[in-house]
């Protein structure tokens, strides 16, 4: 059902005449906390949100890098002990799936949801309600997905759950089960995200923000928006087929009913690829805001980022099928998929050759985010380059399902997306709590990451190349060859890497917890940063800006503080970012009003566990979930647009008029 | 000042495109769902021939029946247009009117599809027969299920006006409404050709 | 799509929701032209089209589905850029489940 | 700290030129730079060059990153110029990877059908994937003395200089056949039948292993190709033609026999082994296993690993002596098969004892409700030492 923010009612004054404390809605009443755990549980402020999604994702993170951890301690040494076979399978099946679903996504999401609105000059998103709604509906879903753990063992049919070995018979325990419908959740909270943010960008931006105005990170977020929204139908019609046939005995993948099992390669690897890109354009996005920065240049060949950020986001559509080249497509769609699959490395060399020359004559200030980016720089493209040699059919065949693809995807994934993750925390952490984190212990978190993870996933290429298939629980040491690059040795390695890159994660919770005692305030625009979400205080305001600016450049902000000399051409500082925001004090908009909290998201999100839960172990309870999930839609429609004027505290402006904002 | 404010809410013209939120947000919403349909119908296309020892494909389809509930559909189309032009105009009783005779034409067809149902299974075509059956019992009941949201909301929002409650744009919420509508009609017709017209 | 908001303030004062509409009986035409091409397709199942029936059954179907879709949900007259978001999905399905069916050799066997 | 940055770009070039020079390893048996036929030639032909494109493209991106690192760092320089970049470099540097990118596809298509041929097949062979082991099915081909269709397992037994052409499929889930030095891998689906070129230029044992997880066990799902020449290969086929002779009355083997019969046959078979009434015993693994087969072990011992290929049937002495047998002798070694002081009874013991406690498989007897009742692999058949020993008495005649 679709899901509508409903605008002020028709004809209703704009101010409430004068209502009285009295006057309530009932159940209907929206809260109006703005302090203690009610203001984040019923927030739809897009920033609170944004932390917790920031938050909920970290907490998956150390989930699965511990089930990495377990991983490297069992593969450490030939036929290793720590793990069982059936423990070992379920292993790799949720470390994957909670790096992908539940860390990466969720925290370029905490990333768009707290950025995109303060780039484009928004007090918020189109839809706070369905915004609170899409975290709520992540957090069930995550939590779907590892209760697997405790009920019976988790999924254990590896992240892309091949069918048919991830059938009711081949795989009896309730794990897939669980993995099926927690994904689907979490879907859901992907693409409600997905409308909303597309919504916002195309809807919201700041008068004067023209498209090619936009920052980058917002634009690669947009394309980012739009794959999710089209890839997620394809994986959710995947996932049904595969409950339907586990929980009530259709025949999707039943090769003896005639089934194909390349049906589910194939629905899995069309969301699958465009999924990839989800996990890297929004990294892509972040160092495209850090190098200008810190290179004291603004990004070079900006519309090439953009329209090839778009042309990925295009191509990553033709080529799913290079995950199968083994899968006996036959030569005809292997040769389309092949070529289709290296034309996807001429655009995102593009982004490589722009970053490279935005480094390029500038003034370059190696901060940890700065550190970050150029690390992603190398390590995108060590892996970039490994895929380009999977792209080459006849040379997959031999690569596939070995090490040499574990090797390529923790490139781009580690040292793409997740440096890109890194980069942004350390380049938004004083917007988003007024504090710097540590640049020195930045700084080795940094130097243990990347030594790390070369040690942890670059021995992968040789192991790989040397013939170890992946998902295995153990190796044997008949087939480990000798020599320096016998696979022994470097599986060590590997195992060791692991733990020195642990131990640069750790630093780098060290880093905030210390950042969160210290008293220390940073700086209001401690980088000297070029795009609008640094012209308002740090952390911002409820509403973003006391003054929604009118945008004329790109990189609006940059330009309000320097001037080109028309005589020496040397750039001059104009204003400081404390000028900048006096003066937009002072102009404040008088009349901001926010959107509400509401008790409404996070109960229907409550709904769906509910139903997932009861179409595993017993349908009346997925009735249940189901009526939770109707009465919260009636809920959510039927309430009023505003908390009532006199549910809330003075505005702090002093001037008791209030103007709805058109928000949600 | 407020005053404006409000205004531009209502019409949704506050907007960087001037477009409002909440159309677009439907639109981006039923561009997803071409996605969704496209799957389970490309799912249907390739096992529809595959029926073991269950019916086949044409069989089972009683194409006059049909044919009668594709057009009880198609109809509501019609309906649920002309309550939207009722609602623009402000109309309050014409829009309760199409809106009520929409989603009994609706109901009509859902009711329709349950009596096909109960025959195709009568004739040995359970969920779980074949390959056939289980793509088809899922492509259909994915409409069938969107229709029936559709009816909901339809009723909803009947009572909702005669209750003269609807937080917003009237006018816009039997917008969007109906554009879901529409968009579950379109399905149909392609179902209706793929499915049942071009047997396997 | 670059349009900014100073370019929409004049632009918003005409458009209204009861504009961009059609009449009650351009409506009603519409909706017995669609009842017409689909007593047509039903036609189909009765007489023998031969080796037009195929294509004339998708032909139909493709004509159906841009009326509703032009006319009954406006795209037609609507902002180009609901055209955009929906034939954008329309399209990519198209083109991908297409790809799709192929590698089952579905056109070809 | 942009020497620090400098110096990390320099290790990581380093790193991935180690990463390149994987392939001259030494003696990893499934190494997949050390092609061993025409068809792994042709896939090595296309990657090397590819591999060195990679490496070239690397090293310019980091030269070009770790350049700017160190000559832009901020030294004070004035703040640079506001450019928005040089559309001319843009375009030039999308045509440049386009052109490299399609030369190589224009070999990397050459490839692809030139390894999808199969009309130029010299030798059929079936294989089928199932949890976890392969079997091989050599159907009738008169010209290589094959009257009557061989079945194995394990080990693939191929003539050398010869297009063999395998036929895949599965009895239950996706399962890949890899034997790197032969061929690219291509998967073993269920319901569809896959080819796979294979060509052998010398003797020799090649090592691959299923690479598609196929569950519990995929990781000790193994196998080996063993390539022999033509009058080897010959040899071959009429031993795998012959029936097992049932042991000498008395001996320990005659009771094997027995227990055999009891415990064993209704899910192996061997050829020839009759019932206490004289009629030929015939497995019914389809009531047992959920896949529907179990390894036939008529010619058990002339393989010289068991269980998905995973532990060795011969000591290691004996394995090493086979392996590394100069390649004229090579196939006379591998014919003798496994001799009774190179049999490796530990391993073997240790399977019938318990076989899924060395391989884990779903053969928990209250567990087998999704499979009706069958077993996914071998169970714990409780047999006592007694037993044990007199099996692997018979085992050891099945030559
Ligand atoms: C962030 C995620 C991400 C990204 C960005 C990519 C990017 C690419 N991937 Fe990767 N890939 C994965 C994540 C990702 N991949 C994952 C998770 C898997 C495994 C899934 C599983 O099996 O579990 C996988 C698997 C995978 C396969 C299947 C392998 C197999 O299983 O057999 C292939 C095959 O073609 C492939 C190719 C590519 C290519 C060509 C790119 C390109 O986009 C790369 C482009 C970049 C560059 C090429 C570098 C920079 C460019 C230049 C410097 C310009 C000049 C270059 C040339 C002229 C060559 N990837
Ligand atoms: C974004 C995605 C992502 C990320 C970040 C990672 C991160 C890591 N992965 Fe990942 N991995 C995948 C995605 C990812 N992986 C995917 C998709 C697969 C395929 C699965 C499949 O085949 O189905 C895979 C498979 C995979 C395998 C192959 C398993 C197999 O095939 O059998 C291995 C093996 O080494 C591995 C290792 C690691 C390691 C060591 C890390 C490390 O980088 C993790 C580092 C993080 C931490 C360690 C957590 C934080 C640490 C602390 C808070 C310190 C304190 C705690 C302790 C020291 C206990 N991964
Ligand atoms: C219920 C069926 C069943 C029974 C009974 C059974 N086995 Fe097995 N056996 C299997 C299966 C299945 C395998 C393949 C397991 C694998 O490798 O994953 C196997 C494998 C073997 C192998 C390895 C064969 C090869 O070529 O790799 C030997 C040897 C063996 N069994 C001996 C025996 C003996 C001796 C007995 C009787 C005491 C016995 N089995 C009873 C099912 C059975
Ligand atoms: Cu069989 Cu993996
Ligand atoms: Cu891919």
């Amino acid at each position: 059902m679709a899901i509508i923010e409903q605008p002020a009612p028709v004809g209703a004054p704009a101010l409430p005449a004068a209502p009285t404390p009295t006057r309530t809605y009932g159940a209907l009443r929206r809260p109006v906390a703005t302090t203690g755990w009610k203001s984040w549980v019923f927030t739809v402020d897009h920033k609170k949100l944004g932390i917790m999604y920031g938050v909920v994702a970290m907490f998956f993170f150390i989930v699965g890098g511990i089930e990495a951890l377990l991983i490297r301690l069992q593969l450490a040494a030939p036929n290793g002990k720590v793990l069982s076979a059936d423990v070992y399978n379920q292993m790799f099946t949720m470390h994957a799936t909670t790096m992908v679903f539940l860390f990466v996504m969720p925290m370029a999401a905490a990333f768009a949801n707290y950025f995109i609105p303060l780039q484009i000059g928004a007090r918020d998103v189109a839809f706070p309600r369905i915004n609170a709604f899409g975290f709520w509906t992540l957090v069930g879903g995550g939590i779907i997905v590892n209760l697997s753990w405790f009920l019976g063992g988790a999924a254990d049919g590896g992240w892309f759950m091949y069918a048919p070995n991830s059938g009711p018979v081949f795989s009896p325990s309730h794990g897939v089960d669980f993995w099926a419908l927690g994904l689907q959740i979490t879907g859901i909270a992907s693409l409600t995200g997905a409308i909303n943010l597309i919504v916002t960008v195309l809807n919201m931006r700041a008068p004067g923000m023209s498209l090619m105005k936009m920052p980058v990170f917002t634009w690669l977020q947009l394309v980012v928006q739009f794959l999710l929204l089209f890839a997620i139908p394809v994986i959710t019609v995947a996932l049904f087929l595969l409950s339907f046939q586990r929980n009530f005995g259709a025949t999707f993948f039943d090769v003896s009913a005639g089934a194909d099992p390349l049906l589910w390669q194939h629905l899995f690897w069309i969301f699958g690829h465009p999924e990839v890109y989800v996990l890297i354009l929004p990294s892509f996005g972040i160092i495209s805001e850090v190098l200008p920065v810190f290179s004291k240049k603004p990004l070079f060949g900006y519309p090439f980022v953009v329209f090839s950020g778009a042309a990925i986001g295009f191509v990553g559509w033709g080529v799913w099928a290079h995950h199968m080249f083994a899968s006996g497509l036959g030569p005809v769609s292997v040769a389309v998929f092949s070529i289709a699959t290296m034309a996807i490395a001429i655009p995102t060399g593009v982004k490589i050759v722009n970053w490279t020359m935005t480094l390029w004559g500038g003034k370059l200030r190696f901060t940890a985010a700065m550190h970050f980016a150029v690390g992603l720089i190398v390590l995108f493209t060590i892996g970039g380059l490994s895929g380009v040699t999977h792209s080459v059919a006849p040379s997959d065949t031999q690569q596939t399902d070995t090490y040499y693809i574990v090797a390529h995807f923790h490139y781009v994934l580690f040292g793409g997306a997740i440096f890109g993750l890194f980069a942004g925390f350390y380049y938004w952490w004083p917007k988003m709590f007024g504090k710097q984190l540590n640049e020195r212990l930045g700084k080795a978190n940094f130097w243990f990451m990347v030594i790390g993870m070369n040690l942890t996933f670059g021995p992968m290429h040789m192991i790989g190349l040397q013939g170890q298939p992946r998902r295995m629980y153990v190796w044997t040491e008949a087939r480990a060859g000798e020599g320096f690059f016998n696979i022994a040795f470097w599986n060590m390695v590997a195992s060791i890497g692991a733990f020195i890159l642990a131990f640069g994660v750790l630093l780098f919770l060290i880093n905030v917890f210390k950042t969160t005692r210290s008293k220390e305030v940073a700086p209001l625009d401690p980088w000297d940063a070029r795009t609008l979400e640094w012209m308002t205080t740090s952390p911002p305001k409820e509403h973003n800006f006391d003054a929604i600016p009118t945008v004329h450049h790109l990189d609006e902000f940059f330009h309000r503080k320097y001037e080109q000399d028309p005589n020496t051409h040397e750039m001059k500082q104009v204003a400081t970012a404390e000028d900048i925001l006096r003066e937009q004090e002072a102009n404040a908009d008088k009349h901001i009003h926010m959107p509400s909290p509401s008790y409404w998201p996070i109960v229907l999100a409550g709904g769906l566990p509910v139903i997932a839960l009861g179409i595993i172990y017993s349908i009346p309870v997925a009735i249940v979930g189901a009526a939770i999930v109707v009465l919260a839609l009636f809920g959510w429609s039927l309430e009023p647009s505003t908390a009532p004027d006199s549910d809330f505290d003075p505005p702090a402006s002093g001037d008791g008029t209030k103007e709805l904002a058109p928000l949600g | 000042m407020a005053d404006t404010a409000v205004h531009h809410a209502e019409h949704g013209h506050h907007t960087s495109t001037g477009l409002s939120n909440n159309k677009l947000g439907m639109w981006l919403f039923l561009g997803s769902e071409c996605l969704l349909f496209g799957g389970l119908i490309s799912t249907y296309m390739i096992y529809r021939g595959r029926v073991g020892e269950g019916p086949r494909p044409g069989n089972v389809f009683d194409i006059p029946f049909t044919s009668v509930s594709s057009f009880v559909l198609l109809m509501s189309s019609l309906t649920m247009v002309l309550a939207v032009a009722a609602a623009q105009k402000r109309d309050d009783r014409g829009t309760t009117l199409w809106l009520t005779v929409t989603g009994l034409l609706g109901a009509t067809f859902v009711g329709g599809q349950m009596y096909e149902f109960t025959a195709m299974y009568n004739e040995g075509l359970g969920y779980t027969t074949s390959l056939f059956g289980s793509a088809f019992y899922t492509l259909t009941g994915f409409h069938g299920v969107h229709v029936t949201v559709g009816i909901i909301m339809l009723f909803s929002l009947v009572a909702i006006i005669k209750r003269s409650n609807v937080p917003g744009d009237k006018a816009e919420v039997v917008e969007l409404v109906g554009l879901y509508w529409h968009f579950v009609d379109i399905v149909w017709i392609i179902i209706f050709t793929l499915v049942y017209l071009i047997p396997a | 799509m670059t349009t900014t908001t100073e370019a929409h303030a004049d632009h918003a004062e005409h458009q209204d929701h009861a504009e961009h509409g059609m009449s009650i009986r351009g409506y009603v035409t519409i909706a017995l032209i669609l009842a017409a091409l689909t007593a047509l397709e039903v036609s189909t199942y009765f007489v023998d089209f031969g080796p037009f029936f195929m294509p004339v059954l998708l032909i139909l179907m493709c004509v159906k589905f841009f009326i509703v879709v032009s006319y009954f949900m406006h795209l037609k007259f609507d902002n180009k850029l609901f055209s955009f978001m929906f034939y954008t999905g329309l399209f990519l399905a198209i083109g991908v489940y297409a790809a799709f069916l192929a590698t089952f050799k579905f056109f070809t066997a | 700290m942009p020497t620090s940055v400098r110096r990390f770009v320099a290790g990581a070039a380093g790193l991935s030129a180690v990463a390149l020079l994987a392939g001259c390893a030494k003696n990893a048996p499934q190494d997949t730079w050390q092609p061993k036929g025409p068809n792994a030639q042709k896939i090595d032909d296309l990657q090397k060059p590819v591999f060195a494109i990679a490496g070239i493209v690397g090293l310019i991106v980091f030269a070009a990153v770790a350049y700017a690192v160190f000559r832009f760092k901020d030294r004070g320089q004035p703040i640079p110029e506001q450019t928005h970049g040089k559309p001319v470099l843009e375009i030039g540097m999308t045509i440049l990877p386009a052109l490299l990118l399609a030369g190589i596809g224009v070999f990397t298509f050459r490839t692809i059908f030139d390894l999808a041929k199969t009309d130029d097949t010299e030798m059929v062979i079936n294989v089928t994937g199932q949890q976890w082991w392969w079997e091989y099915d050599y159907p009738v081909q008169t010209d290589y003395g094959i009257t009557n269709p061989i079945i194995t397992s394990g080990q693939l037994v191929i003539p050398t200089g010869t297009k063999v052409l395998l036929r895949e499929t599965s009895r239950d889930v996706i399962h890949s056949y890899w034997i790197p030095a032969l061929n690219g891998k291509r998967d073993a689906v269920p319901g569809r039948v896959h080819y796979l070129r294979l060509e052998a230029d010398k003797p020799g044992i090649y090592a691959g292993q299923c690479t598609e997880f196929c569950g519990l066990s995929h990781a000790v799902m193994r196998m080996e190709a063993v390539a022999l020449d033509k009058a080897d290969f010959a040899a071959w086929v009429k031993g795998q033609l012959e029936l097992a002779d049932s042991p000498a009355e008395g001996t320990l083997a005659k009771e094997g026999e027995s227990v055999f019969l009891n415990q064993c046959v209704r899910c192996h078979q061997v050829n020839g082994l009759k019932k206490a009434d004289g009629s030929p015993a015939i497995a019914a693994p389809e009531e047992n296993v959920w896949s529907g087969a179990a390894p036939n072990l008529t010619h058990l011992m002339t393989r010289n690993t068991f269980a998905g290929a995973s532990w060795d049937l011969l000591t290691k002495e004996c394995r090493k002596d086979v392996w590394e047998a100069p390649g004229g002798e090579f196939g006379k070694k591998y014919l003798a098969g496994v001799t009774e002081e190179c049999l490796n009874q530990t391993d073997l013991r240790r399977w019938l004892r318990n076989a899924p406690a060395m391989k884990p498989m779903y053969a928990d007897p209250t567990k087998l409700g999704p499979t009706d009742g069958k077993y996914r692999g071998m169970p714990n058949l409780g047999l006592s030492e007694d037993d044990i020993d007199k099996l692997v008495a018979y085992l050891a005649t099945l030559k």
